[in-house]
């Protein structure tokens, strides 16, 4: 763009200058570039819908509009004015707000404590703490956005928290908000919500940027959206002239099957009973309080439910590393659940093979090798023993196959996990476990954070493994991962089971409704009730969603 | 993606940091008013010159790799024993309840013997604070700092009230029979015809440290227990998802630690004073971290780092000496090798890892671009 | 025991408690902001030379402390740079502060006054003296009431009554101030700080300040006015024993106010084996009596404080761009 | 050129250590010859130290303190040739050692002797460093001192720690002192290198007595040192540096009639000390001189008449 053209934009503040411009924004962490050459436009009023694969550099290009990182190269307009935003505070003095992926709270502080950190109104905490009371009175009138300003963030659920992070950036009255993925973590009725604010906000003549995998509420609420891939922006179009058949393959560069693809389940005897399971955490806080559930040879059964209501515990309990009280039967044996026999290695030997929630906290020992990892928790494994050494040779062979046949890039058994991108990380867990033929599988948030192309081939895997006549617990917070891939659907909410529905008697509605903790779903529900039911089911903080 | 080639990041880092060391303390000698050239030839020459100086390094260096290991598998839990000084203290009583107490008829039983023991008591005194972790939530960090304190206190009990002969001024036990006494690296290398200083303390403990080391790169890397403490200290939560006790682990490593510092004794004790003093540990616990650090606690890393600081101790007391530098420039110069080797070597590795990436971007280009213009 | 015992002995305990109360708020400020700092033994021992160096040179002990609060954010900013500024292990950078402190002392003390490592003694104008409060003598000699005021209340070094003071005065600045707030969510998460904008690096910078501000004055105290004149090592594993009573405290003032008089007193009944002997009826073997305070650390740690949780992000460096 | 040898101390440990640091300092002056010197920083220096002045040609090789004797005992045979001088070693059988030993109890049995008579309530103190059988050899002849003078003397002993700092924790020793005050003492004597500079301290600046140790600290608090245990290290090594080449081998013990140790009298301390004070003092000196008065040393039994440690 030439000096003209520039001068001429600032001189005519008129509708038609962008409220957001970025001019080949370019950045690079070490040998990773994670931005190159980008330039976007964004008009006031409107929703810009950003989408891409994990790792395309969307967070990257976001942070730098917010001035968390500092671009290489590039410029960033605001409202036809050229902006220096070398940190944050410039960024929110430029009045943009931004909601991260992972939130950026102090879990023990307060919610009001929180709202004001960095936006104080002078040396003392007492008068900007009780201003902050009352704006935030105003901001929950005038948006519904209710929350509970002396709990402490550890003890809100995930959602009440970004409704924490979107409060913090209307408190510091910002005209942009920038949203990342935002959806993941809520129920259908709160994304409706959540939507319904945003509405709001455009309204108002707020722009907001989302950043989302989900094509249909791409589909729902943008204006116009941009495509991302490696690092690079690919395209930007206006929603209503695309589809998200053609979104899909822009972001991964060839077609995808958007739907499974399975043949109706053939259930056989029960694997696994559970009765009357109950969970009780560090903090004496029931999790678990009496679950029933079976599953059967040949059927995945999935669990759908708001992060933080139980799935987790049961899974860490089933998967032998949380104690629990009540009677599970594996094949019509009981198992340990507290004590000698209740570990992860004691289940392996018992036949149930997991895939845990969060891969890099728990699948994988991040700075170990792909070949190490292959081996973990299947260690003590004979075949790759050598007396008390580790038959290092046989892993690596062992790995080097699991690689080829999971697609695992790049194929080198000697890279450490953390060199990976996400969805391969991923292949390599499911390739640990899904090889070992277990007689149960339990699946947590199988296609987190894992691209199109990936999750295609993730649950082709589990349905194979299904179709030999294995016994699946899936856990997903994704509903249409649950309605694609279940046989059978249980929905739990505050650390019980709200009911089993079958997919093809279901649909998104009647199970996110279960989900806030709502039996009765034929009855019209308000948002509020919602609201008030999910406020109560304690969400996790410690899990990062 | 590594940014940088390994060799740079176990060689070039270090050497570069040891130099900013070098250069420092050259200063400091310089301000104290002596000449730092002479100095370091003087160390280098006492320190290296001679079979006798490589005694007196090694002997240093073999008190250091016992306790360097003990920290370092500590670490690889993620475990801080900051008790090594303790533990070896302890260390010190078992070897010499071993030599006293057993009539051993030769040095090799009684070197077996002493090991066990030092280890057993090294073990012990590791364990308590271990437990206490594990169980207790008991911040180990500080529990072992107060764990050398009540070894101090239990040594001086057991010593003056103890084991000291009736009469003798010495808090210190008698001297350990003719059939404890080690082989020196004299004794064992008359056998192959070379020429060892007889009058160095370096003793056949050295062997059995170089054999801890290899022992330990083998746990660590090559056993399912190495694989598990390994895997514990990278992530807890991974750990317990593969089935891996954060207790065991915690009392394992803590029990390894506590007797590789406990086998220190084998050499200061049972090979050079052989007898046991007060005081005979002389702070090689706490240096024991340093030199875990410097290794980046790979038992290869810990030998190096060892032998560095056995050089560090021979040359500045040949520094003591022969020149009136005083005794405490060599802690100056050990805390300016711990600075910049262990707390400032990002400062060294930030600017290195930024030229090779500099290189790397400049020898590769971009494969979808056209090459760039030879012209500018 | 008798009432004069008591007092005499809680006099004792406060005298040994405020250089730990001092270095136990400097690790506070420090470790709540996120760095780790095993080196306050280091700083101590700094500023205890120095307030003595100077205070003998010039014959102000205020100039002196000045000199020691100096001295003490030197090392603090050594830290400072090894932690923050690149990203070092914390750890290590205490340890060598701890080692470059015991060795420049000695090195500096003798280049400047050729004692042997020591400063001459302090007199007059260059010690602090014990301050009697308004009334003390005058009260004195009422039972009850006159002891506690005179000997215990009475007769401290204002440096003592600097100590007390800063327990309130921290808890107000944690809680009650912007700064406070920012300090401590820089410790629990830095990102949440840095996305609101603050500086991350100036914040733990000014935490690390602090710190060394509050080492120089427990140094200072150690030298200028339990002493006159500063001995090699003198700080003799204090700041070890504050770090010990700072997890102690959970990492909160008042606690950390209760935890040193804690380990005062036991520093104060160690000095007095004829109390411990009266109180529970026979005599304690000598080196048993120097392991007290030790053991004493151990089971109490183990049996009433249960799990210290530190600030989440203590010990790590805030690593935005890997 | 003769050498020195210096203990885990260091040569200004305000005890022993500079005792010998003083005489050496003084023959050099007196003669203008050079000596070698090194502070031992570990305890497998102390054999390389003795090796590297040996076979340097180092003549005589003084070395300070106890722990010496068992390195010297093997080294001095490898040097034959060589004269080998050890403070505090006296049960050697090497014949080019010069061995010599102090009697400290019986100076420190005088110094208890004058707490005793100057002390107002009765109670005197005694402060030691670190826990060591040395030391209660000190506190021994204190107590045994001060009950001779006064049968129903309180004798309070306290140490200040296990660990080598014990001997540099000045803050300790104040203390230790204000406790023993509060105990009633109003004498202290402090027989522990630099904690022992908190003690005198602490003693002036609550206005009662303190007795130093080794060298003659009645100087640091004029008027507030009651007197100072002498032990004449310093000339010891003096006369060990001027005998040079003649030095004269064997053990030799200085007490009292050696005039090895004693306590000081000077300016500083001269209105403390009365008449009737020095004359007892110096009668018991006397005595114990002519066998008269037997001071039990503690190293005789490991164990003291006077006092229970
Ligand atoms: N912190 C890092 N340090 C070094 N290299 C990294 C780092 N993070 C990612 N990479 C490299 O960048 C590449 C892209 O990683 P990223 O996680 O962004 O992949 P992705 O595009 O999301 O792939 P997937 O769709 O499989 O998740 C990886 O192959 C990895 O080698
Ligand atoms: N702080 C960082 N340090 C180093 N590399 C980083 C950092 N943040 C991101 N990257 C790398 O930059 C690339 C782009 O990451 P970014 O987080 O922007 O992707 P994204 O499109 O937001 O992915 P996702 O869908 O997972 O949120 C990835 O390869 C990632 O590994
Ligand atoms: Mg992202
Ligand atoms: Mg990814």
């Amino acid at each position: 763009m030439t000096q003209e053209t520039t001068l001429e934009r600032q001189a005519t503040a008129a509708p038609d200058v962008p409220a957001i411009e970025l001019k080949g924004i370019s950045k690079a962490f070490g040998p990773v570039q994670a931005n190159k050459d980008i330039s976007i436009r964004v008009m006031p009023g409107t929703i810009h819908g950003i989408i891409g694969e994990n790792g395309a550099g969307k967070s990257t290009l976001m942070s730098i509009l917010y001035g968390f990182y500092k671009a290489d190269k590039g410029e960033i307009w605001i409202n036809g004015s050229k902006k220096e935003i070398p940190d944050s505070q410039a960024a929110i003095a430029a009045g943009i707000g931004m909601v991260f992926q992972h939130f950026k709270l102090v879990e023990n502080f307060t919610v009001l404590e929180n709202i004001i950190l960095g936006a104080e109104d002078g040396r003392l905490l007492k008068p900007s703490l009780a201003k902050a009371r009352r704006t935030l009175l105003e901001l929950a009138e005038d948006y519904g956005l209710n929350v509970e300003p002396d709990a402490l963030v550890q003890d809100i659920g995930v959602g009440m928290q970004q409704r924490v992070e979107i409060l913090k950036a209307l408190y510091r009255q910002a005209d942009i908000l920038i949203l990342d993925e935002p959806t993941g973590v809520l129920t259908p009725a709160e994304a409706d919500q959540l939507f319904r604010i945003l509405g709001r906000l455009r309204s108002e003549g707020k722009t907001i940027i989302l950043i989302t995998h989900k094509l249909r509420e791409i589909m729902e609420i943008t204006d116009t959206v941009s495509v991302m891939r490696r690092g690079e922006m690919t395209a930007t179009v206006r929603t209503q002239d695309t589809s998200p058949q053609e979104l899909a393959e822009l972001m991964v560069g060839r077609k995808v099957l958007l739907r499974v693809d399975k043949k109706p389940a053939t259930p056989g005897d029960v694997v696994l009973d559970i009765k009357n399971l109950k969970v009780v955490d560090e903090k004496g806080v029931e999790r678990l309080r009496g679950i029933d559930l079976q599953v059967r040879a040949g059927e995945v059964l999935g669990i759908a439910g708001v992060a933080g209501n139980g799935q987790s515990e049961l899974l860490e309990v089933l998967g032998g590393y949380a104690d629990g009280t009540g009677e599970v039967r594996l094949n019509g044996q009981s198992l340990d659940l507290t004590g000698r026999h209740s570990d992860g290695q004691s289940r392996r030997a018992r036949g149930i093979a997991h895939v845990p929630e969060d891969r890099q906290r728990e699948g994988l020992i991040m700075d170990y090798q792909a070949w190490e990892n292959t081996a973990f928790g299947y260690h003590h494994d004979p075949e790759y023993r050598a007396g008390v050494l580790m038959n290092n040779a046989a892993i690596r062979n062992d790995t080097a196959e699991k690689m080829e046949r999971f697609d695992v890039r790049p194929p080198n058994p000697k890279l450490a996990a953390k060199n990976f991108s996400g969805g391969n990380q991923q292949k390599i867990v499911l390739a640990r476990e899904i090889e070992r033929n277990p007689d149960l599988l339990l699946v947590g948030q199988p296609t987190r954070g894992v691209d199109i192309g990936a999750i295609e081939f993730i649950h082709q895997q589990i349905v194979a493994l299904r179709d030999q006549g294995k016994a699946i617990l899936l856990v997903s917070v994704e509903l249409e991962e649950i309605l694609a891939l279940s046989d059978r659907i249980a929905v739990m909410f505050d650390g019980r089971v709200m009911g089993e529905r079958l997919p093809e008697d279901t649909d998104e509605k009647e199970l996110g409704l279960l989900m806030a903790g709502i039996t009765d779903t034929n009855a019209p529900h308000s948002v509020a009730e919602v609201e008030a039911n999910l406020a109560h089911a304690g969400g996790d903080p410690h899990k990062e969603v | 993606m590594d940014v940088m080639p390994k060799w740079a990041e176990v060689i070039l880092v270090p050497l570069i940091s040891l130099l900013l060391a070098a250069i420092i303390s050259a200063l400091v000698i310089l301000a104290i008013g002596e000449d730092p050239i002479a100095a370091v030839k003087l160390m280098i020459t006492g320190a290296l010159g001679s079979t006798y100086g490589w005694g007196y390094t090694l002997y240093y260096a073999t008190n250091f790799m016992f306790t360097g290991l003990a920290v370092a598998i500590a670490f690889h839990a993620r475990l801080f024993n900051i008790g090594g000084e303790g533990q070896a203290m302890l260390g010190g009583l078992g070897v010499a309840l071993a030599c006293l107490y057993i009539p051993w008829p030769h040095w090799s039983l009684a070197l077996v013997g002493a090991t066990a023991m030092a280890a057993l008591f090294g073990a012990i005194w590791a364990a308590i604070p271990a437990w206490l972790q594990a169980k207790r939530g008991s911040h180990i960090v500080i529990t072992t700092i107060m764990f050398n304190f009540i070894a101090a206190a239990l040594l001086n009990y057991v010593l003056v009230n103890l084991l000291r002969p009736k009469g003798q001024m010495d808090p210190a036990t008698a001297r350990f029979p003719e059939a404890t006494q080690l082989p020196t690296l004299h004794d064992l290398l008359a056998p192959l015809g070379i020429e060892f200083s007889k009058a160095a303390p370096a003793n056949v403990s050295l062997l059995v440290a170089a054999a801890a080391c290899v022992g330990l790169w083998v746990l660590i890397w090559r056993t399912r227990l190495g694989y598990e403490i390994r895997a514990y200290g990278h992530s807890e939560s991974a750990a317990k998802y593969a089935g891996i006790s954060p207790v065991k682990i915690t009392m394992v490593a803590m029990i390894i630690s506590g007797a590789l510092a406990g086998m220190m004794a084998i050499n200061n004790v049972m090979g050079e004073a052989e007898r046991l003093v007060l005081n005979s540990t002389e702070g090689a616990g706490f240096i024991g971290i340093a030199v875990a650090l410097m290794g980046r606690s790979h038992p290869l890393g810990v030998f190096i780092a060892a032998i560095l600081f056995g050089f560090l101790y021979q040359g500045g007391a040949e520094l003591a000496l022969w020149t009136s530098i005083p005794r405490e420039l060599i802690v100056v110069i050990q805390a300016l090798v711990i600075l910049f080797t262990g707390a400032l070597d990002n400062m060294v590795r930030m600017p290195l890892e930024k030229m090779f990436l500099a290189v790397r971007r400049a020898r590769a280009p971009k494969p979808e671009r056209k090459p760039v213009e030879p012209a500018e | 025991m008798d009432y004069l015992t008591l007092i005499q002995l809680l006099d004792s305990t406060v005298r040994l408690a405020t250089p730990l109360l001092l270095a136990c708020l400097a690790g506070l400020f420090s470790e709540r902001a996120g760095i780790f700092d095993i080196g306050l033994e280091g700083k101590m021992l700094a500023a205890a030379f120095f307030s003595a160096a100077i205070a003998a040179l010039s014959g102000s002990v205020w100039l002196g402390l000045l000199a020691g609060i100096g001295a003490s954010l030197a090392l603090s900013a050594l830290h400072g740079l090894a932690s923050i500024t690149f990203r070092g292990n914390q750890l290590i950078s205490g340890v060598a502060i701890n080692f470059l402190a015991a060795g420049m002392t000695v090195l500096i003390a003798q280049g400047w006054f050729k004692q042997g490592g020591r400063t001459p003694s302090l007199m007059g104008g260059a010690r602090f003296e014990g301050i009697t409060l308004p009334g003390a003598e005058a009260i004195a000699d009422v039972p009850f009431i006159g002891p506690l005021y005179a000997e215990l209340i009475s007769g401290h070094s204002i440096l003592v009554y600097m100590a007390l003071a800063a327990v309130p005065l921290s808890w107000w600045i944690l809680y009650r101030t912007r700064f406070g707030l920012r300090l401590r969510a820089v410790g629990e998460n830095p990102a949440s700080v840095d996305t609101a904008g603050i500086s991350v690096v100036g914040l733990r910078y000014a935490a690390v300040g602090i710190c060394g501000i509050l080492c120089g004055i427990a140094g200072a105290y150690l030298s200028t006015a339990l002493q006159a004149g500063f001995v090699k090592d003198m700080s003799a594993g204090r700041g070890f024993i504050a770090l010990a009573a700072l997890i102690f405290a959970k990492w909160r003032p008042w606690h950390a106010l209760w935890a040193t008089l804690l380990f005062g007193l036991f520093g104060a009944l160690e000095t007095r084996p004829d109390v411990i002997e009266a109180v529970i009826g026979m005599k304690v073997q000598g080196q048993l009596l120097g392991a007290l305070p030790y053991l004493m650390t151990v089971i109490i740690l183990a049996g009433f404080v249960g799990k210290a949780i530190p600030p989440r992000a203590g010990g790590e460096p805030y690593v935005k761009e890997r | 050129e003769p050498a020195l040898i210096f203990d885990l101390g260091g040569k200004f440990d305000k005890s022993f250590n500079e005792a010998a640091h003083n005489g050496a300092q003084r023959w050099q002056e007196e003669t203008g010859l050079n000596y070698r010197e090194i502070e031992l920083q570990s305890e497998a220096q102390r054999e390389q130290a003795l090796r590297r002045f040996a076979e340097a040609g180092s003549n005589p090789i003084i070395t300070m303190g106890f722990a010496m004797a068992d390195p010297l005992s093997s080294v001095a045979a490898d040097y034959p040739d060589t004269n080998f001088v050890a403070i505090d070693v006296t049960w050697l059988e090497n014949p080019n050692i010069r061995q010599i030993g102090f009697a400290e109890h019986e100076g420190s049995y005088l110094v208890g002797m004058l707490a005793a008579m100057a002390s107002k309530s009765g109670t005197v103190g005694f402060i030691g460093g670190m826990d060591i059988p040395l030391i209660r050899h000190f506190g021994c002849g204190y107590a045994q001192g001060a009950k001779a003078v006064n049968a129903d003397a309180t004798v309070i002993a306290n140490m200040t720690g296990t660990t080598p700092a014990a001997w540099n924790d000045p803050v300790k020793g104040s203390e230790l002192t204000k406790a023993q005050i509060s105990q009633g003492a109003d004498v202290v004597y402090a027989a522990a290198g630099g904690t022992g500079v908190g003690v005198l301290q602490t003693a002036a600046d609550e206005n009662i007595l303190s007795i130093g140790v080794d060298s003659n600290q009645n100087h640091l608090h004029p008027g507030k040192v009651l007197t100072s245990m002498l032990k004449r290290v310093d000339v010891a090594v003096y006369d060990a540096l001027a005998a040079g080449d003649d030095l004269e081998t064997g053990v030799f013990t200085l007490g009292l009639a050696e005039e090895g140790v004693g306590y000081a009298l000077d300016d500083n301390n001269g209105p403390l000390i009365t008449d009737e004070m020095k004359a007892a003092v110096d009668e018991a000196r006397q005595k114990i001189i002519d066998g008269e008065i037997e001071v039990t040393s503690y190293y005789a039994n490991d164990s003291c008449p006077a006092l229970d440690f």
